[in-house]
């Protein structure tokens, strides 16, 4: 595998923007700035990083509840973001999505959802528009989403229609073992879930999503599958949340500390400092310098979203329809 | 599209609350099946514009063994399709496996991402199969994204008793998806307007679901021959009277006006508002013609409890309270599920000797 | 059950809108959170019957890695069922991967063949991935079978706005669920009518859906210490007064009755019924009271339109027509998604401000 | 294999007697005597037959539109069938649920049911009570359904659910290859239905679904594990509808005359009948005699449907809840 030094720069860049991103909104959610609940990401970053890193802003990605890593890896502004969890008039859905709904359709980015399961249906959508303009812009789906939703009927259909039309679609399946408190091992009927595939007819690759470049290196061939028209795939990628289900849930009442700490070791910047400083490909002062600018966005993305207005109170009825006034704007 | 022999002239019925045709307007036409206008209006739709596409169960249905092309065998339940995969090829015409919630969905990827899908649901009760797609991405998509996006997409399928189709194939609750905000709900009810409502419905940006009671499909009427967008959330005057207003919708606008000329016959003259749409609706003609008749009864298809004749009682004693002279009373479907013997069904489904008896009762009780 | 020292006596507000308990009837019970009277009465109803089992995603939540053994460690959203699962077991207190119409359809299947489940469904929002389930086997398995089963199955779930959950978890739409028939729905509005609802509900041989408004959850209130079934389809007062009738359901009751005292202060004296059922409900309480106010307003966080809101207002309308001397006025929803900006998200709300200034405008108007 | 005469007869007359059924109630209809329409499943007689056959009226099966056969296996009475289907008072459902909803709890038959793939959940749900109540009855829950219905999310979570929770449950899809005019080969993105089973660590079972002993003896095994607690099974049954999707649908529009031809020479009752006269374990005598009983049958059950009355005109509104009249009986 091959990397150049800017997408290797792109991709410390992008997990340690979603690793403080993450912290620095919890952070922000504790001091009661967010205005609703918060899932965070952290543990899981090389995941869509390695993924988003072969995708385009023609590229669309359909997300889930726990989407902020996500929107990064797909180039969301994390100002827009942070603002929007502070339900800011200047976030990325004028403070009317929240955490949950962050979408930027101007980065292909179909928006976080908080259906369980209901984003993968969207992302085989975007893939069929793609292919039915003949794949004139080689546009690829991905649809991100967790062990719990492989549960869910509708991921179920979607692979099946992405399967029978071809689809070029990424099903990415973020196996962090754990869907809020309930245990892979006690909700998934199968050991692996990338096996799944053959149910399908279509490959299924089991990835470890610790390892940013193994991510990488499995994401390219099903993107490179996908533009080709060959179809779509399975990805299983093998994480884990560091932090508990959402911003107030204390996961120690259901894991083991050992199991937790196995994951810290295998964290994926870690891993990741720890393989590019060894082979020389980056220097400690690069990577320094990649995280002093990362933390100064954070603050900036905090100072903007603070300093941001709310929306007016009219927000509530515009946005319902595109073409015409809400007729019942509250029957007060 | 029609051909020469078939075509006639016509004047529409026009009034304050159809907008197109105006007054006085005059527009050649063919008087034809619904089904025929359905289709021949889907045909137009795709002609018009490249990004339209359909989807469904066996909207073409069956394919060539040797060849794997598709034969057009189903064209579609009640042949609402037939004929299209031949000229507009199977992307355009899709087949799609039983999994309502997986490509209703899909079609919303795709409208977001720029297509116009149109999706054939068969059956009305199979909504509650992709319901959540429905109301939480189709519905929801545009607001919980700050209007950063649209959802160009419609949906249709056949409600209704009166084919013995039973419990699970002859619902008619478009009252729950009117209430979903972020959808759109039309309810043609003869060619004409079903011309009209499914160009608007396609053209339309936002998510728009049309409902084909299973007893129009095979009603004849008059259509024209030109595609014309008949305006969403306008309803319309099918007979003028001072005694007292009928509101139908769907079907039951059909009821409304056998009743009004059954009431003629004894001298009692009802208007008959055809709602044509229910979210947005038309809370104006409502008013207007209560104004004037001082007296309403609403009938409906659909079972009462919270239900769009609910809401156009609620409209009326809010909005036309103080012109009121009697209760306002609504003729419905009973809170039953719809039952398979006929006798049932045809009991279950509001008659015109309903609507009768209930106008001659409130009239007495003055 | 409750401790000794907490243990009060308290006259439970009784009128005819209330059957149980009955004029003069005292009750020994406990100033509790709702969410602990909830969870009380399921343990007493898993006491009770060996046949009640409960069903939902994380209901006890998080497994013993070395032994496999439940911890308890979530207790469901809310806490509802924390603790239940050491005392009856995972069998009883089931755990389910995300699959809501597969567990309600298993559900279903488990009542038609003689258990009792009560499904866990999170938050109410999830209801529309279940939704086929709901409406086409819980709601119609007994009518289209000719009455030869029966369907006792209890779902609940968490609905409404202000904890900042935004539009795919915060919908109060039971209008939707009360339009079905074959379903039942209530609405309970504090701790001592969950304790009575809850257990009629499990006990009821038809589907029940009981739905938790969120901002209920931790409020305290008064409930009794043994457990009793409050009869279903029936409404009660919260406060009586001779100017005009608000109706709440569910967290709008609450609403209501603030309303009230602010008006009280004005001298307006406001009758506020709380209808606690919505399908079946109690006709007879909104007559009753607007016969006598000759006012009504409507108050439902719902959205407006096909809602419960707009059904009440159909039957004043209609039932109580000869004696009102105002028009049926709404407080709800907008026909809006609900937006995550806690100012935005607050206006969506009814307020009881909102309340105060219709109820004034229609005094003033008359 | 050993089969009992006594199971071999049943055999037989069961699949006779689903044949017979089928036609007869096909010319009925043709007459105008059924009320609505009617789904026919002649040519499959081999699939229920073969799975009912182990099952007694303590097991539960769930059914689909196409079930008058899955009934008649069931041990429905063909009468109260009939009547129901021509909408009579004395039908199995007093006329108000129809061929589509044909059950019967006393049997064990949870209904016929109008929605593809939504019985399924409730024969889990039915072996969920089974295993509830420890196996006490050992009975065991059948869910039939289409190849069609495989594309169903809610079927994909109720393998889920079946296979974490070990139930007693057999997945009897039936493929004959088309849903409606849609074939299998378009719709389903794998080749074998059965080796789904995989990706719900169960066995799946391919079986010849013509040969009713090879549908006996792979149900045999299924439901001798479900009793023992050894969990589900997914048996894929390959067959064939002789008649079109529904009474008045013409097959050959989307199918060819060879295929038709093939699966006619392979018919069940045929098969049979060259096997036990061949082997000598009944007589053309016997199998006549048990053809001569099921004609008069079909003719007492038409005779009782159609000089049976019609419901009362207030079963429009009873049965819709247990236990209170029905507050709005139509407002009219
Ligand atoms: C349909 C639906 N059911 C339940 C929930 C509640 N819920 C939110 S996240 C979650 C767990 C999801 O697990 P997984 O898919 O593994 O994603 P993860 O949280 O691990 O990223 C659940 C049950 C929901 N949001 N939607
Ligand atoms: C949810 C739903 N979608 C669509 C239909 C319409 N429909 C009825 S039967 C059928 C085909 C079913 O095919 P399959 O499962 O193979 O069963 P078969 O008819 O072959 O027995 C379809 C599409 C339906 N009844 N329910
Ligand atoms: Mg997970
Ligand atoms: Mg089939």
């Amino acid at each position: 595998m091959r990397i150049t030094k800017e997408k290797l720069r792109w991709l410390y860049e992008t997990m340690y923007r979603i690793r403080r991103f993450e912290e620095t909104m919890l952070e922000q959610t504790f001091r009661g700035n967010a205005m609703g609940v918060t899932h965070p990401s952290d543990g899981q970053e090389a995941v869509p990083t390695g993924i988003c890193a072969h995708l385009t802003e023609k590229d669309w990605i359909g997300s889930t509840h726990r989407g902020h890593g996500h929107c990064i890896a797909k180039g969301l502004d994390t100002k827009a973001m942070m603002a929007e969890i502070m339900g800011r008039y200047t976030g990325q859905c004028k403070g009317k999505g929240g955490s949950m709904h962050i979408a930027d359709f101007s980065k292909g980015m179909l928006g976080a959802n908080a259906i369980v399961g209901a984003s993968v249906p969207l992302a085989v959508g975007a893939a069929l528009t793609s292919k039915y303009r003949g794949m004139e812009d080689e546009s690829v789906g991905v649809a991100f989403f967790g062990d719990g939703a492989t549960s869910q009927g509708v991921v179920h259909e979607s692979m099946n229609l992405a399967a029978i039309w071809d689809l070029p679609v990424i099903f990415a399946c973020e196996n962090n073992q754990y869907a809020e408190a309930t245990p892979a091992w006690y909700a998934v009927s199968t050991e692996d879930i990338a096996a799944r595939a053959d149910s399908y007819g279509i490959p299924g690759v089991q990835v470890d999503g610790m390892n940013v470049f193994a991510v990488y290196e499995a994401a390219g061939e099903a993107v490179a599958r996908a533009r080709a028209g060959e179809g779509p795939t399975l990805l299983e990628l093998k994480t884990y949340r560091y932090h508990g289900h959402f911003h107030a849930d204390d996961p120690k009442k259901y894991r083991k500390p050992d199991e937790e700490e196995e994951y810290l070791e295998r964290d994926c910047l870690k891993h990741f400092e720890g393989l590019v400083t060894q082979q020389g490909a980056m220097t400690e002062e690069e990577l320094q310098g990649i995280r002093d600018e990362i933390e100064q966005e954070m603050q900036d993305a905090v100072d903007f979203a603070l300093n941001s207005p709310m929306p007016p109170i009219d927000e509530l009825y515009s946005d319902v329809y595109v073409d015409y006034s809400n007729p019942l704007a509250g029957l007060r | 599209m029609t051909t020469a022999d078939a075509t006639q002239t016509r004047s529409v019925l026009s009034d304050p609350g159809v907008l197109v045709p105006g007054p006085g307007y005059e527009v050649s036409g063919t008087v034809e099946r619904y089904r025929d206008t359905f289709n021949r209006t889907l045909r137009d739709e795709l002609d018009r514009d490249a990004d339209v596409f359909i989807m469904g169960e066996d909207i073409s249905g069956g394919f060539d063994r040797d060849t794997n092309e598709p034969l057009d065998a189903w064209g579609g339940p009640f042949a609402a399709t037939k004929g299209l995969v031949q000229d507009f090829g199977p992307d355009r015409i899709r087949d799609a496996p039983i999994s309502e919630a997986g490509f209703v969905g899909a079609a919303v990827g795709a409208a977001l991402t720029g297509l116009r899908p149109v999706v054939d649901l068969m059956y009305f009760d199979f909504v509650t199969v992709a319901y959540d797609q429905l109301l939480s991405n189709a519905a929801k998509s545009r607001y919980m994204f700050g209007g950063q996006t649209k959802v160009p997409l419609t949906l249709f399928a056949r409600s209704g008793g009166g084919t013995g189709h039973a419990a699970q194939h002859s619902e008619s609750f478009y009252s729950m998806l009117a209430h979903i905000p972020g959808l759109k709900v039309v309810v043609p009810s003869d060619p004409y307007t079903v011309r009209g409502l499914l160009a608007s419905a396609i053209r339309d940006d936002d998510p728009v679901f049309l409902v084909n009671d299973k007893k129009l499909i095979n009603m004849e009427g008059f259509a024209p021959d030109e595609s014309f967008a008949f305006p969403l959330g306008k309803g319309r005057y099918l007979k003028h009277g001072d005694d007292v207003t009928l509101i139908g919708m769907s079907y039951t606008s059909v009821v409304c006006k056998q009743a009004a000329d059954m009431l003629a016959e004894e001298g009692i003259e009802a208007e008959v508002v055809d709602m044509l749409s229910l979210s947005p609706f038309d809370e104006e003609i409502i008013v207007e013609s209560v104004m004037k008749t001082n007296r309403v009864v609403i009938v409906d298809e659909d079972t009462p409890r919270a239900s769009m004749a609910s809401e156009f009682a609620a409209i009326v004693a809010d909005k036309a309270f103080d012109y009121l002279d009697a209760p306002v009373k609504r003729v419905t479907g009973p809170h039953t599920p719809v039952p398979y013997n006929k006798g049932l069904e045809t009991a279950f489904m509001p008659q015109p000797d309903d609507v009768v008896s209930t106008v001659r009762a409130m009239l007495d009780g003055e």
